[in-house]
Parts: C-alpha cells; sequence; structure tokens
C-alpha cells in the first residue's frame, strides 16, 4: 500500500532535514516550541474578517523558511489534509455573509469573502509553522523540550516511543500487506474476511515486542520516571532567540504593520 | 474528524487543554498506582501499533469504499482507559506533528473529540459494563459498535461546538450538525465492526489480554462504579450545556435546510447566528483589536493593508531571490577553491 | 525457449534520487534454474526480488514474466504465477489457523472448496506439518512459521518460487529439511540468501552481486569456490569448504 | 576462586505448570569460560540466559552472580554487571540514533556526559561503526542494527556478557567481525546459538541443551565432533566439519 510507504518516506524526510546542522537547527528547542505556540496563538487570535492581520503574519515562516533553507513545495503537500477540511467549513462564508466591506480596485469586497480567505490564509500559516518546528527540531529534542516544561516523564517517554517504533511498525504493516496482495490480486483493501487477524497478528506481535523492549529497557537501568531525554541548557543565543521573536510577532499582532506600508507607498 | 489549528481560538484551544490535562493528570496518577513499570513501554509500542494499523485500508463489503480502525476503544480494551487514554496523546501528537492532521494549538481539542471520549466513554463505561459477564463473540462485537458509534457521535458533536464557539464558520450550528452526525455514524458503525474483528481474535489467541472483561472481580466495582457515574455525569453535563448554549441561539438543521430551499436572500436566522458566535467570540476573545487608534476599519481589513502585504511579499520574495543567488554564487566558489 | 522463464533488461532502480541500488542489469531465467542470489548487506538482493513481482516498480528497463512485462496493469496476472516467501514469515502469515493462511491463495484464484482442499493437503505433505493445519498461526514456533509460509506459496501451484534469506532462525534439522523441499520443486526458483552452504545445497546457478550490478553469474562450483572473488565482495567461503578437519 | 563467576544449583522454570523448560539444573561458569547454548529449537536456551539476569525468575534453584543472588531487590546490581545481547535488535535498539542508544545504558549508570561520550566513541570503534553514530536507528541494515545493540552492551562495560543468537542476520564479513569481538572481550560470555560454526570459532566450552537437562558439557572438539550425539539432540555436525571438498 503506497500509502504506509509514503507515511514512513515523509516521516524518515522529516528526521533528515531535522538532523541538519544549520543555524536554526542548533537553537534550542525549547526556544523554537514556544515561539512556535505564540505563533500559532497569535494567529488564530485574529478575528474572522481581519485578513490583513492574519496575511501579515506570514513574515514569520516565510523569513524562517529562507533561514532554515526550507522549501516551501514540500510544507505546503501538508496541506492536502488540512486545507480541504478549512475549505469545507469556509467556503459557504460567502453565501451568508454579503455584507460589503470594502472596495479594491472598483471590485466590492463582502464580508462572507473575508472571513473565508482569512481563515484558509490560516489554515496555511498554522500547518507553514508546525512543520518549520519539525523539520528543524529533532525528536528527541522535542522531547527534552517538553520534559524542561515539565510534562510527566510518562507521557515525555512514551512519545518518544512512539516516534522510534512508528517506522518499525509501519514496515510490518506494509510487509503484511504485501503478503496479503501478492496472494490476492487485484484487491485494493482488506476483505473483512482477514480484518481481525490481520490486524490481531500485528498486535499481539506488537504486545510482545514491547514486553521484550521492556526487558532490554531494564537490561540497562532505565528506571520508571526517569525522563528520557538529556538536553542542553538555555545559552543566551536561545533566550535571544525566543526574545526577538516573541518581540517581534507581537508588534506583528499589535500594530497594523501592513497598513503603514501601504500607506507608505500610496 | 481532527481539528485544526485555523478553526478554533486561543479561548477554546485553552479550554480544550484544560479540560484534557485534567483527564490526563487523573490517567498518570492511575497507571501510576497500578504500579506497573512495564506499561510504558507497552504504550509507546501499541500507540506505534494503532499508527500503523490506522494506515491499512480495509474494504467494506457491498460498497467500494474503505475503512479504518477506531483507537482509542481498541488501545483502551487492551491497556485499560488510563493508559489507553494517554497513549492515545502521544499518537495524536506524533498525527499533528509529522503529518499535519489535526494542529499543536488544536491538540487539546482533538484529545478531547476522540482520546476522551474513546477511551473513558467507550471503554471505561460501555465497553467494560458489556464486559462484566465476561466476553464473548457477540458481547464484544457489541461494545466495539456501539462504543464506537456513541463516541464518535460525540466527537463529531464537540467538533462542532468548538468550530462554532470559534466564530469563524457562517454555517449555522444546526447545519453543520446535520452535515457531521449522519457521515460519523457510518463510520463508527465501520470502525466498530473493524474493531470488534480485531478484538474477537485477540479474545480467541489470548483472551488474557482484554481488560475489564469479566471486571467483576478483577476490579473493585464499588471504587469504580461511584467514579463512572461522576465521570457520566459530568460529560453530561458538559455537553447539554453545551448543546443548550448552541441551540438557544441557534436554528436547527431543518429550519436552516427550509430557509435554503425558500432562496431567502437575507437569511435572518443565519445572520442572527453569526451575531451570536460573533458575541461569544468577543467575549473570550484574549487579544483585542488593534490597539493603534490610527487604524481605518474596525473589520481589520483594509485597501491600504491589502497592498501593503502585497509590496512586503515582493519585497520578501526579492531578497529571497538575491539570498539564493548569494548562496549558489558562495557554493560554487567553494567548490571551485 | 520454454514456457517458464523470466527476461530482465537495462534494470535501473532507486529509492532516493542519485543513489542507485540497482544499475542497468541484464539477465534471464529459465524454466529449470535454481538460481542463488548472493551479495553483502545492502547490495540490493532484497531489492531485485521485489522488483520481479511488482512490489516496486523499476525506474528504466524492463522485466518480462513469461512474457508479460511487469506493470502496474499486468500485476494480478504476474503475481498469480509467482510465489514470494518474505524474509520474515511473521508478516507473511495473516490468517488465523494455518489451514486458512495455506488456503487463501487457491480461494482467491476463484477455485471450487474441493480442489482448495486437496492443495492444502499436498502443500502441508510437502512440507511435513499436516499436523499444525489447525494450529493458530501465532503459536507456531519460528521454524514452524517459516514452513508453513512455504507452504502457502506452494498451494498457488506457482510457476515460479522467489524466497528471501530461507533459512534464517532455523535449526540445523529445520535448515535441512527447507534444502530438500527446495530441491523437490521442479521449476525456476530464486533465492537470495547469505547462507552460502544453503544455496550451494540448493542451486545450480549462482550470482553474485555489488554496487547494483552482477559481478558473477556462474555455477556454484566456479563461483563459490573462488576465494579471491567472494572476499573482493564483503564475503567468504562456504563453511564447508573451509575445511576445518585439516586444522 | 575468581571475581567474575555464576553459579547455579538445582535450577527449575516452568512458563506453563506442568510443561517443565528447565529442570533442575546445575552448572558454574568462570571469569575466562567462553560458554557456546545448543540445542535444537524450544529446548529453552534463551529461557536459560533470561533465568541468569532476572527476566523470568527461578521456581526453584538458585543462581548467583559474583556471590549475589538473582532476586527482585538484587536486580538493579546483577544487571549492571551484565551485557545482554537480544536475539531481535530491534528490541534491543529503542532510541533514535546510535550514540543516543549507546549513551543509554552509561547515562543511567549515572556517569558524567563527558565520561560517557568516551566510552560511546570507544564502543562504536570496538564495532568498526563509528560512521553511524547519528544515524537513525530505523535506517540501518539488518547486520548494522546487530553490531549497534552489541555496541551498547560493550559501553556498559560489563563483566558478563550473555549473546542470544548474535549472528543471525549477518552477511560473511559481519560474521568473521562478530567473532573477532567476541575473542577479543576477555571476561566470561555465554553465547546460545544455532551456528555451531560460529560457537566454534569463539567459545571454549559448550553446554548442549535437551528436555530442560544439559546432556553434556565439554570442549567444543569433544562435543561439536560427536556426530551420534549432535544427530541424537536434533542438531547436526558444524557444516565446515562436513569437508565437502572431499566429495
Ligand atoms: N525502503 C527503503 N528506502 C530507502 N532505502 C532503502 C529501502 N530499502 C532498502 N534500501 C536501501 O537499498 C539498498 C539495498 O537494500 P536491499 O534490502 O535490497 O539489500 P539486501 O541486498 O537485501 O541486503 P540484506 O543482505 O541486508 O538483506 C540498501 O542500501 C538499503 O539501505
Ligand atoms: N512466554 C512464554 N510462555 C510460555 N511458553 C514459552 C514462553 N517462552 C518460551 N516458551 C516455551 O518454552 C520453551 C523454551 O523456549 P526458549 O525460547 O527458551 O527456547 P530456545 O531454546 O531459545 O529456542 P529457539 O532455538 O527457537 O530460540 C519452548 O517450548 C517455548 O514454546
Ligand atoms: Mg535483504
Ligand atoms: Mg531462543
Amino acid at each position: 500500500m503506497s500509502k504506509i510507504g509514503n507515511a514512513a518516506r515523509s516521516i524518515s524526510r522529516l528526521d533528515e532535514l531535522a538532523r541538519r546542522d544549520t543555524w536554526l537547527n542548533r537553537v534550542h528547542p525549547l526556544s523554537k516550541l514556544l515561539v512556535t505556540l505564540l505563533y500559532l496563538v497569535l494567529v488564530v487570535s485574529w478575528k474572522p474578517r481581519q485578513l490583513t492581520g492574519v496575511l501579515g503574519m506570514a513574515v514569520y515562516p516565510f523569513v524562517l523558511f529562507e533561514i532554515g533553507d526550507l522549501s516551501f513545495g514540500k510544507a505546503l503537500y501538508r496541506l492536502k489534509i488540512v486545507l480541504p477540511v478549512v475549505c469545507l467549513v469556509g467556503i459557504l462564508n460567502p453565501f451568508f455573509d454579503r455584507e460589503p466591506v470594502l472596495t479594491v480596485f472598483g471590485v466590492t469586497v463582502t464580508g462572507g469573502v473575508l472571513t473565508m480567505l482569512s481563515l484558509m490564509a490560516k489554515g496555511v500559516l498554522t500547518v507553514l509553522s508546525t512543520y518549520l518546528l519539525i523539520a528543524t527540531t529533532t525528536v528527541e529534542s522535542i522531547c527534552s523540550a517538553l520534559s524542561m516544561l515539565h510534562l510527566p516523564g510518562i507521557i515525555v517517554t512514551e512519545f518518544l516511543l512512539i516516534c522510534r517504533y512508528v517506522s518499525v511498525l509501519l514496515g510490518e504493516a506494509d510487509r503484511m500487506w504485501q503478503a496479503y496482495s501478492l496472494r490476492s490480486p487485484g484487491q485494493r483493501g482488506v476483505a473483512h474476511g482477514a480484518w481481525g487477524s490481520m490486524l490481531g497478528q500485528l498486535l499481539l506481535r506488537s504486545m510482545d515486542r514491547a514486553k521484550a523492549l521492556y526487558q532490554s529497557m531494564c537490561m540497562r537501568g532505565f528506571g520508571e520516571d526517569r525522563p528520557f531525554a538529556y538536553g542542553r541548557g538555555l545559552t543566551g543565543r536561545d533566550v535571544l532567540y525566543l526574545v526577538l521573536f516573541a518581540a517581534a510577532l507581537i508588534t506583528l499582532r499589535i500594530f497594523p504593520v501592513l497598513e503603514l506600508v501601504g500607506k507608505l507607498f500610496s | 474528524m481532527h481539528m485544526a489549528d485555523a478553526l478554533i481560538t486561543p479561548a477554546t484551544a485553552g479550554v480544550m487543554f484544560a479540560a484534557s490535562g485534567i483527564a490526563a493528570g487523573y490517567s498518570i496518577y492511575k497507571v501510576r498506582r497500578e504500579h506497573s513499570p512495564e506499561k510504558v513501554p507497552v504504550m509507546g509500542v501499541m500507540g506505534a501499533f494503532v499508527f500503523a494499523a490506522q494506515m491499512i485500508n480495509f474494504t467494506i463489503p457491498g460498497t467500494g469504499s474503505s475503512g479504518h480502525l477506531c483507537g482509542g476503544l481498541l488501545l483502551s480494551a487492551v491497556l485499560g482507559p488510563w493508559a489507553g487514554f494517554l497513549t492515545m496523546i502521544g499518537v495524536l501528537l506524533v498525527q499533528c506533528l509529522f503529518f499535519a492532521d489535526g494542529g499543536l494549538l488544536a491538540l487539546g481539542c482533538n484529545i478531547w473529540n476522540m482520546a476522551f471520549y474513546g477511551c473513558f466513554v467507550g471503554a471505561l463505561l460501555i465497553w467494560r459494563n458489556v464486559m462484566k459477564k465476561g466476553a464473548s463473540k457477540g458481547r464484544i462485537t457489541l461494545a466495539s459498535v456501539l462504543g464506537c458509534v456513541v463516541t464518535l457521535q460525540m466527537g463529531a458533536f464537540s467538533v462542532c461546538v468548538e468550530t462554532y464557539l470559534s466564530g469563524i464558520s457562517a454555517l449555522p450550528f444546526g447545519a453543520f450538525l446535520t452535515a457531521m452526525l449522519p457521515i460519523h455514524l457510518a463510520i463508527g458503525l465501520v470502525e466498530g465492526l473493524i474493531s470488534a474483528a480485531v478484538l474477537c481474535f485477540i479474545h480467541e489467541a489470548r483472551p488474557e489480554l482484554l481488560w475489564g472483561v469479566g471486571s467483576g472481580e478483577q476490579a473493585p466495582a464499588r471504587l469504580s462504579f461511584g467514579k463512572t457515574l461522576a465521570i457520566l455525569a459530568v460529560a453530561a453535563a458538559a455537553t447539554g450545556g453545551l448543546l443548550s448554549l448552541a441551540a438557544s441561539s441557534l436554528p436547527d438543521g431543518l429550519e436552516w435546510a427550509l430557509e435554503r430551499v425558500a432562496g431567502t436572500a437575507e437569511l435572518p436566522a443565519a445572520g442572527s447566528a453569526y451575531e451570536a458566535a460573533g458575541k461569544i467570540q468577543n467575549a473570550t476573545a484574549v487579544l483585542p483589536d488593534y490597539a493603534i487608534p490610527g487604524s481605518e476599519s474596525a473589520a481589520g481589513t483594509t485597501v491600504s493593508g491589502l497592498a501593503g502585504a502585497l509590496i512586503t511579499a515582493v519585497i520578501l520574495i526579492g531578497v529571497a531571490l538575491a539570498l539564493h543567488f548569494f548562496r549558489r554564487r558562495k557554493a560554487g566558489s567553494v567548490e571551485a577553491g | 525457449m520454454s514456457h517458464i522463464h523470466i527476461d530482465i533488461t537495462g534494470l535501473s532502480f532507486a529509492y532516493e534520487p542519485g543513489h542507485m541500488v540497482l544499475d542497468d542489469l541484464s539477465v534471464s531465467f529459465h524454466e529449470h534454474d535454481s538460481v542463488g542470489v548472493i551479495g553483502a548487506n545492502g547490495t540490493g538482493k532484497s531489492t531485485f526480488l521485489k522488483l520481479m513481482v511488482g512490489l516496486e516498480m523499476a525506474s528504466s528497463g524492463s522485466i518480462r514474466v513469461e512474457e508479460i512485462p511487469v506493470q502496474k496493469k499486468t500485476l494480478s496476472r504476474v503475481r498469480e504465477k509467482i510465489g514470494y516467501v518474505f524474509q520474515d514469515s511473521d508478516t507473511q502469515l495473516f490468517m488465523t489457523t494455518v489451514r486458512e493462511d495455506v488456503a487463501f491463495a487457491p480461494r482467491n484464484y476463484g477455485l471450487p472448496e474441493e480442489e482448495v482442499g486437496k492443495r492444502v493437503e499436498h502443500a502441508l505433505q510437502t512440507v511435513h506439518i499436516p499436523e499444525l493445519a489447525d494450529k493458530a498461526v501465532y503459536k507456531l514456533s519460528g521454524g514452524e512459521k517459516k514452513l508453513a509460509s512455504i507452504a502457502t506459496i506452494l498451494s498457488m501451484t506457482p510457476d515460479i518460487i522467489l524466497m528471501d534469506e530461507p533459512s534464517v532462525a532455523l535449526d540445523p534439522g529445520n535448515r535441512r529439511n527447507l534444502i530438500h523441499i527446495l530441491n523437490e520443486f521442479e521449476h525456476l526458483k530464486i533465492i537470495a540468501s547469505h547462507d552460502l552452504d544453503f544455496v550451494w545445497d540448493t542451486c545450480s546457478r549462482v550470482l553474485l552481486m555489488d554496487g547494483g550490478k552482477i559481478i558473477a553469474d556462474d555455477t556454484p562450483e566456479r563461483i563459490l569456490r573462488d576465494e579471491a572473488l567472494l572476499t573482493a565482495h564483503g564475503l567468504e567461503l562456504p563453511l564447508s569448504l573451509t575445511g576445518r578437519d585439516r586444522s
């Protein structure tokens, strides 16, 4: 099933990106995580009709994609899940809200069109900024940031193990599906006769694997609640990154920067 | 079913994070009390399992379409609802970070909509009560289908409420519900059947792996019965409260449909719905409008603003292209030297 | 030319752009060939087998199985002719009991239930595990799983058998049994393995792969005794040729 | 008696009541022993190794590792002394990169970060994979995974090494490399394997198990050349002794 293969490939590609050694990759994960969260909050805090404000927030991913040397194409591909949902929710707005709000080059724009466009812009920006985080930060780093935020060790450890075993189990599911399709040419999915046994086998094997995994962790001194990640501390540079970006983002949110730029040129 | 970041407001996100956080804290407390350190690796591997299993397509007999697995109920039926809930949190986090399915900010919503209902309502209430007298193929199928259908309905309902509260869509609440609930009824049915097939297999292969079977002797009923009731009451109150809140200001789906058919241009009901949404939004908004009085429009979108956006974009793209140019030249000179 | 054969011309393949796993490979296999594919870890043996059944698609070149080109739309016809045994038998078996699993392919080909039953019996007899027919798959030991997954292939009565490292995890007795089974199968079989003694005992032709190319294609006698050739490509003489007795 | 040793007396174990896997077993291992544990599938080799590190608990009898009895409350002390390589490297490696995984044990034992780094480097050097340090574990080939999981054990600088089928899935070159690594390790090592040639090349003492008992405990020369003994217990002569040359 190409879907499984695609999933495995996209995990592996993100992992490769995160392991590069660029300036942005070296910034402390905690700073990046906090800036990302702040950014998300600020983007979605714009009211439905405030399209200009939302557009202004686009400066951040644009600049950082440049700094982090990431490609927009790959990131935009990730929109395929979110954008349809967001569009479905927003697409009817122009029909319901027909109040004319402003005129651009002789075209009257209604409130509904504005809310639809700003919703889509929010969809794009939130996805891009999350991509920015995960494409420049490895899973271990995210875990260390999460434990610095005092997330319980149980969740951090579990998250790390999920990330580690996703590729293993995707591989197993893929091989099972291949074995299935080799003996049932022409079928596009698993027929109901094999629903239970197919996943059931995979589940039983996962449980056995988990037991063996626990044993091998015990053999190397694993303690129940010991945090898994050993991150470095924040340096001055990391704090500077956090403060500068937070300040810049809040400025974008409070001051009508784009309006001022527009006025400058008119 | 996954909520996107774009569909919510900071207030909704915060409330849902708090709710999910409380459930997570309680689950951690319960899991720790079990004193079974092997639970953590099991949770990790099982989380990865659910993730992989959801990638497999199952053909639905008689139709051309395909279905997936219902994660929360299945996990809880094997790990118990507490560990199952914590595992689902990990799965959702992985989905939102690596696959842009859901969002970081919407994580609280998604945990609630999918994990909370699936694990606590689906497993703790429905699964365990059906399994009390021991497991059989029939009971497992009943519990899974009932559990998946009910929890997916609750999840879909929550999605509607959260989206509505964010005031982002002009779509009336009732219409939204009439679109979401029937679809998720069908999805829940299929997911329930798939989960049932897996759980029946486990029941035959390794019955000791199933949680809560014959819970009469296994778990002390007096402790959990009260808690079960309490959780049910809170969930009911929460949904009921939200429902009445929504219903008081909104037309129902039928009304909306009639209006569409009548082709009323004004759509007064819809307008009032939007107003109501706006009010709620105002009440919950964290950040006010531009703090600068110089802003031209209360709506926050102006011609000069859009022009500014255009100009900024041109400048940024120019700078980016220049940077790329220099980078390539630098790389070229390094290679040459 | 005989009926059963595979023709490969100019086959190239890469998982990731710029990193060729197979590089312009051409070779033909004939009806009664038993081919051993050998090479160090990561030289593309498994990839080569996968391409032949269309589990991966070649970036250039062509593979023809009995004159049918391996393409998306011909896959089901190609796969009916080929039985493929995975390295990992755990993922190969997906039904509840051994019998169900062995019956899966013939049922899918729409055979009447009676014929299915016959084939299942015959396949289980061939690998000497008729007593396991009704055992649950997850209760089998490693060796038994391997034998069961071979039976699932035999019940397809394939024209061609492909096997990826079939001798792994078997104890010496079970391994000997598998050698016997393979030698009984008369049609084309292609076996990728690190166990050079196993290849020696089952194959009449050996392909040595390295760097995406076929380095040598000859009889076991000539390749598996050529210590210099083997060592140059990360391998060693088969253990049975090292003659510890004399030391 | 030397410092490093394991003493086992009257050890019995059953997973399920009535079905004894190990039955009243007594044996001692000493500082410089290299012990090969052999036997057909399902004779309890893995179980035997697991009991020594307390992954399963004996139903009767005692195991003492360097005078410490293996019991629930002594487990962490016992385990600090023993490095255990599992058969399945996928469960052995649970961190994301090779470096993280190799560093896991020393960090858990509370060593300073600098010492951890040194140990990791040294362990990776020993198994010749320093270039894989920052590679993601799931991208390793089977053989590389095996080598990495051996490195995770070496970084613990254990007194004792236990290995369950370490030569599986390695190509001949990597297998030779592992033999070399094991021969360099001077302390007590116990290796369970079906690869009798591997046992021959690494061990100075062989235990043949069957039916929950130790059937024979002697030098490789005497056990691995005894065809009658081996065949009686489901095994065969090591391949290097079959002397194909003469055929
Ligand atoms: N899914 C994949 N994505 C990317 N690269 C892959 C993938 N599968 C295999 N490779 C790479 O392709 C090359 C050939 O792999 P293949 O599995 O065919 O080797 P092999 O000869 O079967 O090795 P082994 O003896 O270890 O089984 C290896 O370098 C491997 O790392
Ligand atoms: N968790 C378990 N529960 C019940 N029985 C088990 C369990 N693990 C192993 N056994 C049984 O105990 C016996 C010994 O198993 P063990 O894994 O020790 O054998 P082994 O000698 O390592 O075999 P192999 O060569 O196949 O690895 C087998 O009969 C097996 O079926
Ligand atoms: Mg291979
Ligand atoms: Mg074993």
